[in-house]
């Protein structure tokens, strides 16, 4: 199903926002000779830079991707626009799985329409390890110990702080000041120990230099094919769970061409050719029905349900709860 | 006459002035406002007047400690590396290959500073050079991610910033009077503390300033070489504006730095004027 | 001494040398040499937003080293011989232009023209259906403020080394004002305003932080690369380097050779 | 180098250039105080005195890079005080020459040719450069390099960028200053020749007396911003008008004296120590008058024994110099004080046993020597 | 100044330094070819000589800044030939002077001192510093920086710098080349009498002959690489060895000839005019000999018309220059060309009306020119 002839003048470009290998450039091509608008990609590591710039106005973009839990903090700045489902004929709201798309939703309006899911866990070199990780926990009390100076966390408060909260059993997402000081007082007695505080993970981890790290699902898949003595767990406290969505911010410069473009990428043929260069799940179950079985049977892609049941999605209070942020810069310039 | 020149003045000045005007006077200004401000609710500034941004600074005591330990350090470093390689060019090489060697002192400058961080990641980090020395029988080092590998990261970014100042100063030197002060019974070794040195002390501070400036808005070595775990006011800001969006603290920060740098920067200069190393090529920096 | 610089020379060539020889590796990963082959330039090479942040940063880099050229030698023409009030203000910003850090410029910019394009776009849009962002305009400007001063600094310095019996000589050979700027003056501030240029183009080139803040949508290749570092690099980026690296050197040396007819080795 | 030549500056009222009561004030000094000066067409003149003197200013205003605070300057009848240099029908070879570095030696001597409106044909341009390159012996330099040719050469490029637009006047600051003395000598005697051969008039700044006198029809004697002195060589040495010109120009003994008799342009005068000499008196002196009398070295004699009727003052040699060709006589006088001698080589052989302490005769003809008037 | 105390150099062959065979090789370019000189204790010698020559060279090696390829060079009885500059009882003064632009005067005068081990007392070294800038005359100058001084003020830091260390040798190379003519002779004049206070061994090297003729005890003349001759200013002056040392001490008119006869030190050579002339003859040459006769200008005289018994050329006026207190003429003759003659301005007065154009005789007396050896 070829999307819609687009005879209207869409103009001869469009700026997508996303994060790094999430696409298959081949599609841009295609989409370039469908429609003579060319894509350019913007490409950003956290949705704090996202917000960030999507706040410092001007950003240019007319398509990106943020994850489940800001579109309601952009909504309510004011920043991302209602969709169009007319301009959309590949957007079919019963083909995803209500968990990873009821995000997209705000106050009754469709702002924004899924892209892939994942989750958030750990993946360690079970050469070193004297048992496998199953815990936040054990995460924080093997760093401090046997792993001194061998651990990675994320330069992303929303794991590093989400994982910290867990390791004291509570929320994943709190913005208790008590218990987020009870976070910190953790990170800042880990962070001596810590190899690194970065999202580029994979490199030391490859190369022998760290041991163990926080780790979204795709890039633990990556890690695991290439290097089996790679391990990936979620902790069993519980952790992140998180679904990436497409969205057109307000004042996009080349409207019509977003929506093009959007309803381009969601075809699920398109689609499926994206989950097969770069590997994370979808919510689409039209795209899933094209995709090898042994995909969709992978436990490190698709972890048992009881797993992922402890898991919780972010939550809008986080990205901007002015607390958590300072904890997190506090931690990283201690 | 005198009037048509005031004109010429006044149009060629224009465009130079506007770029000011818009580019660094208004941003300042809106800055300096800013400081004063709070941060939104969602991020970003919300018009205030508070000293509250000024009262927390201490929370990024470390980043600033960080900075005016390592900025000095890395300048040092550099100079004590930069220095003998300009003397080796200036005095010791041929005509010949000097302009070659001098060229490639800066090629490397001409390769994007984020690649060549990233190969000094691999190189410091496990299986580069701690896995050669471990291979010698040298113990186990760890170097990537601590405050040594930015500062290897910083000499090796800026060395080129030292290494041409010193040489100009050094190649301006007049040999005779090293001859001179052989003539008048100085053995080498003396000639260079007495003579050498002082006379190439401009070179020394126009590097040293220039590298100091850079280090001290630092935010890509540290960034890259220090893994988040050494840092510099530069990354305290770039945090505060990109992933917490306080703006006003960030602004507030960003006055402090300034500020501190205006401070040294001018006493520095002051030092250099009294002890007359900033006679000529000083002010180009 | 001969061995000390051999050995500084290796410490400025051994990452360079590992990048180089890192983008010849078969393998996915950036860091590591596995096998041989070309394959990540021909990736490079076909990758049309590897391009398009090489393009975009070469005309950033070169509209703004243009720029700065053109408006700073100016400025230095009206500087040089100046006094009064004008001249020490223009001096203290020139001073604090090169002073201060670029992250601060960068946000800086940031925050002043967000503010003052918020407050002007409404107006603007009603009265032109235009509006102002960030983009490349705003990366320009914001490198040009330091090149600029950069160009002022050195294009004064030779202003004032240049030897007035030059112009005086012009003059009393029947050149007239115009004449004698196009004729005498221009050609021998040309080696300052080229150098000015080139150090503006290099740094414009390679900035990261300021255009971090300021470009906008725009992507600049060091943009490019850094995000590229922070999720996995593949050796690709080693192979952009190398090419980059290659070809400013073979620009090097064109420079070098049609330099070198005809003009006098260079004094300094 | 023919001083004859001198002579044939006919008409020597047709004037070029005119100084008219020109000052020129900068700040508080006075570089020019009230020039009055003609200078004549085809003449080769030179403006002489110690440094500071106001030489440059002076030169500086006939080429209209300085405007006179006072008075006006004529050139060839046209009042052109506040033209400027770009319009004067004058060219100048600077001190340190100002050549175009970026430029060749031919493009260098194009340069005025080019600025020409209308345009003069590009073969015109090309003939002339040549033709003034040949006339400084550089016919085969034009596409050299200024940093490629040496000191003599780049004065000659200087010449030849000056000569090639037929100015009606010539003007050369010092143009030899920056040059060793085997070359300046040779330069001098260039110059000289092409002077006589374009018949332009050259007006000179020197220091280098030596080279004022051998050079020049007329010299300019300048001191504190005036003119001291307007003279030809010989007028100038053998008549100084003060002594502020007899001391500058060649070298003198000045005394003082007192006037006994003055008769038909000679004097009597008294020296200090009671001898009577003849000296020439350019002006009357009343008897009695103290006055200074002033004699050149060359112009005294030295002997063993003094001679009848030939006054003579016994000195001391105190120095001796071998110069090659003259030989250099330090005497002391317990009154007169220091006296210098000048003898040429051969009048040595006259003087046997004269050595530093020797007692000697300096002997003072009749007539040598001369009464200064007031500075 | 004194030339009589060039005769005090008392003890003539007690030498402080010598060059035994000293080569020096740069390259292709050999600018030392076997140099052999004694210098005696308290001369003051002068290299003279055209650029390249050798001279810098030469002094150089015996400063130690240079090692000599070939052969050696004993200061003071030791040989030197490969002591470091810095351990050598020599000091220079620089062309350029090469002053410590850091340092005060003061400072710069007492580096020399400062480098002494076991140290000087500090109070030693200032006594001495405020000596050696009083004898140069810059008592007051001690504290200021070197660039407010002036070239000629410089020149006597410098000069202050080498003499405090009481240097066995002072070595000069150009020290006057950059100062103007008038204080150039006012350096010359101290510099002379400084040494001869001293008592030390100056070197000066120069390409001025004025500045070698008078200032020198002796002089080695040196072109490419060699010495030419060594010898007092009136040796090389008035028996050039050869036509190099002639040419470039003084002017000659250097005319081939044949000898007839020579006899007690003279000769009796024909020119190719055929006039016989009778020359002074250093050597014996044999008759029928082909030689070249040189013979000053000054030693040639002017007249009007030929005096019985002197040889006289006929020879045309082709041009005069006023010198001063001597005019030089230069004459055609059709068959020995051009001819130099010199006249004091004195003898201006028995040629009336001697002018361009005009057929002069020139005389030339028994025993003025001598023959000349091979270079
Ligand atoms: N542009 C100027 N501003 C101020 N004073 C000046 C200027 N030009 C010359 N003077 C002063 O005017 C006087 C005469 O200067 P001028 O250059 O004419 O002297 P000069 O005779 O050429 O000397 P020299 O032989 O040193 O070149 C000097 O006192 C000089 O300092
Ligand atoms: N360091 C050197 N390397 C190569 N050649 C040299 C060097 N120093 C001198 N020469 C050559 O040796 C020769 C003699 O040079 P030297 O400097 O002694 O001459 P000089 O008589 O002092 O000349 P000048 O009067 O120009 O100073 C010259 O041909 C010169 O080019
Ligand atoms: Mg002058
Ligand atoms: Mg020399």
């Amino acid at each position: 199903r070829p999307g819609p002839a687009l005879a209207g003048d869409i103009g001869d470009r469009v700026i997508l926002a996303t994060w790094p290998n999430y696409h298959d450039a081949a599609n841009f091509d295609l989409f370039r000779d469908q429609t003579g608008a060319a894509v350019q990609v913007n490409v950003f590591g956290s949705n704090e830079e996202m917000l960030a710039k999507l706040q410092a106005g001007g950003s240019g973009w007319d398509l990106f991707v943020p994850t489940n839990y800001t579109i309601t903090t952009y909504v309510e700045a004011d920043l991302i626009e209602p969709l169009d489902l007319s301009k959309l004929p590949n957007y079919d709201a019963a083909a995803f799985e209500a968990r990873f798309a009821e995000a997209g939703t705000v106050g009754g309006k469709l702002y924004a329409v899924p892209k892939n899911w994942g989750t958030t866990g750990m993946a360690w070199d079970s050469g070193k390890a004297k048992a496998p990780f199953t815990s936040w926990k054990e995460f924080f009390d093997v760093t401090r110990t046997d792993f001194s100076g061998r651990t990675i966390v994320h330069d992303y408060q929303l794991t590093t702080i989400g994982s910290a909260l867990k390791y004291f059993g509570y929320s994943f997402n709190s913005v208790d000041p008590a218990e987020l000081a009870e976070a910190e007082k953790l990170l800042i007695e880990v962070k001596p120990h810590l190899f690194a505080i970065t999202s580029d993970y994979q490199p030391p981890m490859r190369n022998g230099d760290a041991w163990l790290t926080m780790c979204w699902t795709g890039e633990g898949k990556q890690l695991n094919r290439d290097l089996p003595e790679i391990q990936f767990a979620l902790g069993k406290e519980g952790g992140e769970i998180w679904s990436d969505y497409y969205a057109i911010p307000k004042n996009a410069p080349h409207r019509d061409a977003a929506y093009a473009l959007l309803n381009f990428l969601i075809d699920p043929q398109v689609n499926a050719r994206e989950a097969l260069a770069h590997g994370f799940p979808v919510a689409d179950a039209r795209v899933n029905a094209q995709l090898p079985a042994e995909l969709l049977n992978d436990p490190i892609l698709h972890p048992a349900a009881e797993l992922l049941n402890a898991l919780e999605f972010g939550a809008a209070a986080t990205l901007t709860d002015p607390n958590r942020a300072e904890l997190m810069a506090r931690f990283k310039s201690a | 006459m005198a009037i048509s020149q005031r004109m010429a003045r006044a149009i060629l000045l224009a465009p130079a002035g506007l770029w000011y005007a818009v580019l660094l006077v208004l941003p300042l200004i809106v800055v300096l406002v800013y400081s004063f401000g709070e941060r939104g609710a969602a991020g970003g500034y919300a018009p205030a007047f508070t000293l509250a941004q000024y009262a927390n600074l201490g929370a990024r005591w470390t980043a600033l400690q960080n900075t005016l330990l390592l900025a000095p350090a890395g300048t040092l470093a550099a100079l004590l590396i930069a220095y003998p390689l300009a003397y080796f060019l200036a005095l010791r090489v041929t005509a010949r290959w000097r302009t070659t060697l001098l060229v490639l002192v800066i090629v490397p400058f001409w390769t994007s500073i984020l690649i060549r961080s990233y190969a000094w990641i691999f190189l410091l980090g496990g299986r580069g050079i701690p896995q050669l020395l471990s291979d010698l029988g040298l113990g186990d080092l760890r170097l990537i991610n601590t405050p040594f590998a930015v500062l290897v990261g910083i000499v090796y970014g800026y060395l080129p910033l030292m290494v041409f100042p010193i040489y100009v100063s050094l190649e301006k030197l007049d040999r005779r009077l090293l001859e001179a002060a052989g003539d008048l019974g100085a053995p080498p070794w003396r000639s260079f503390v007495q003579i050498t040195l002082p006379l190439s002390l401009p070179g020394v501070a126009t590097g040293s300033m220039l590298v100091f400036i850079l280090l001290m808005g630092e935010y890509l070595i540290p960034q890259m070489l220090g893994g988040g775990k050494v840092f510099f006011v530069g990354n305290a800001l770039v945090d505060l504006f990109l992933q917490s969006r306080n703006w006003a603290f960030g602004s507030a920060l960003a006055v402090t730095l300034v500020a501190i740098m205006l401070v040294t920067v001018t006493l520095y200069m002051r030092f250099l004027k009294r002890i007359g190393a900033a006679r000529d090529d000083v002010g180009l920096m | 001494m001969r061995l000390y610089a051999f050995v500084v020379y290796a410490f400025l060539y051994l990452p360079i040398g590992i990048i180089a020889l890192f983008s010849f590796s078969a393998g996915r990963n950036a860091s590591q040499m596995q096998g041989f082959s070309t394959q990540w330039y021909g990736r490079a090479l076909s990758n049309p937003f590897v391009l398009d942040a090489l393009q975009t940063s070469a005309l950033i880099a070169l509209s703004s080293a243009v720029l700065a050229s053109i408006v700073g030698t100016l400025a230095a023409l009206a500087l040089s011989g100046m006094k009064g009030r004008l001249r020490t203000l223009f001096d203290a910003l020139i001073y604090i232009a090169v002073m201060i850090p670029g992250i601060v410029i960068g946000i800086a910019t940031l925050i002043a023209l967000v503010t003052v394009f918020d407050a002007v776009n409404p107006w603007l849009e009603g009265a032109t259906g235009w509006r102002l962002s960030m983009g490349a305009g705003s990366l320009i400007a914001a490198h040009g403020l330091f090149t600029m001063s950069l160009v002022i600094i050195l294009v004064r310095a030779r202003i004032e080394g240049m030897d007035r019996a030059l112009l005086e000589a012009s003059a009393d050979l029947g050149a007239g004002p115009l004449a004698t700027f196009r004729q005498v003056t221009l050609p021998l501030l040309a080696p300052a305003i080229l150098a000015g240029f080139l150090l503006s183009f290099t740094f414009s080139f390679d900035d990261f932080i300021i255009a971090f803040f300021v470009a906008g949508s725009e992507t600049t290749l060091p943009i490019y690369i850094f995000s590229s570092i922070r999720r996995g690099v593949t050796p690709e980026i080693n192979a952009i380097g190398t090419m980059v690296m290659a070809v400013s050197l073979l620009m090097l040396v064109i420079a070098q050779i049609t330099l070198r007819r005809g003009e006098k080795p260079n004094p300094q | 180098m023919t001083e004859a030549t001198g002579h044939h500056t006919v008409g020597a009222s047709e004037s070029i250039a005119e100084f008219v009561n020109t000052s020129k004030r900068f700040g508080a000094v006075l570089a020019a105080d009230s020039l009055n000066l003609r200078i004549r067409k085809g003449e080769f003149l030179s403006f002489l005195g110690p440094s500071g003197c106001g030489k440059t200013t002076a030169l500086r205003m006939l080429a209209g890079f300085e405007t006179p605070t006072e008075g006006t300057i004529l050139i060839d009848g046209r009042e052109l005080a506040s033209e400027p240099a770009y319009r004067r029908p004058v060219n100048m070879v600077f001190q340190h020459y100002a050549l175009f570095p970026h430029m060749t030696v031919a493009e260098n001597v194009a340069y005025g040719l080019r600025q020409r409106r209308p345009k003069l044909p590009r073969a015109e341009i090309a003939g002339r450069v040549a033709k003034a390159l040949d006339t400084v012996r550089l016919g085969d330099f034009g596409p050299r390099r200024i940093w490629q040719m040496s000191g003599g050469q780049q004065q000659r490029v200087a010449l030849a960028r000056a000569i090639v637009n037929e100015p009606k006047i010539l003007l050369l600051d010092e143009p030899m200053a920056a040059l060793d003395a085997k070359l300046r000598a040779e330069m001098q005697m260039e110059l000289l020749s092409l002077q006589r051969s374009l018949g332009i008039t050259f007006i000179l700044v020197t220091h280098d007396q030596q080279e004022a006198l051998s050079m020049s029809d007329r010299i300019c004697i300048m001191g504190k911003g005036r003119i001291m002195q307007i003279g030809t060589p010989r007028e100038l040495y053998d008549t100084p008008a003060n002594r502020y010109v007899a001391d500058f120009v060649g070298r003198a003994n000045i005394l003082p004296a007192r006037v006994r008799a003055t008769t038909g342009g000679r004097a009597e005068v008294e020296l200090a120590d009671g001898l009577r000499v003849e000296v020439t008196a350019p002006f009357v002196a009343p008897a009695g008058a103290a006055v200074e009398v002033a004699i050149r070295p060359e112009a005294l004699r030295l002997a063993l024994a003094p001679e009848p009727g030939v006054p003579a003052i016994a000195a001391r040699v105190t120095h001796m110099t071998f110069y090659g060709e003259h030989i250099e006589y330090l005497l002391a006088h317990p009154v007169l004080g220091a006296l210098q001698v000048m003898l040429p080589r051969q009048a040595e052989r006259a003087l046997p046993g004269a050595d530093v302490g020797v007692m000697l005769h300096v002997l003072w003809d009749a007539g040598a020597g001369l009464i200064l008037g007031q500075d």
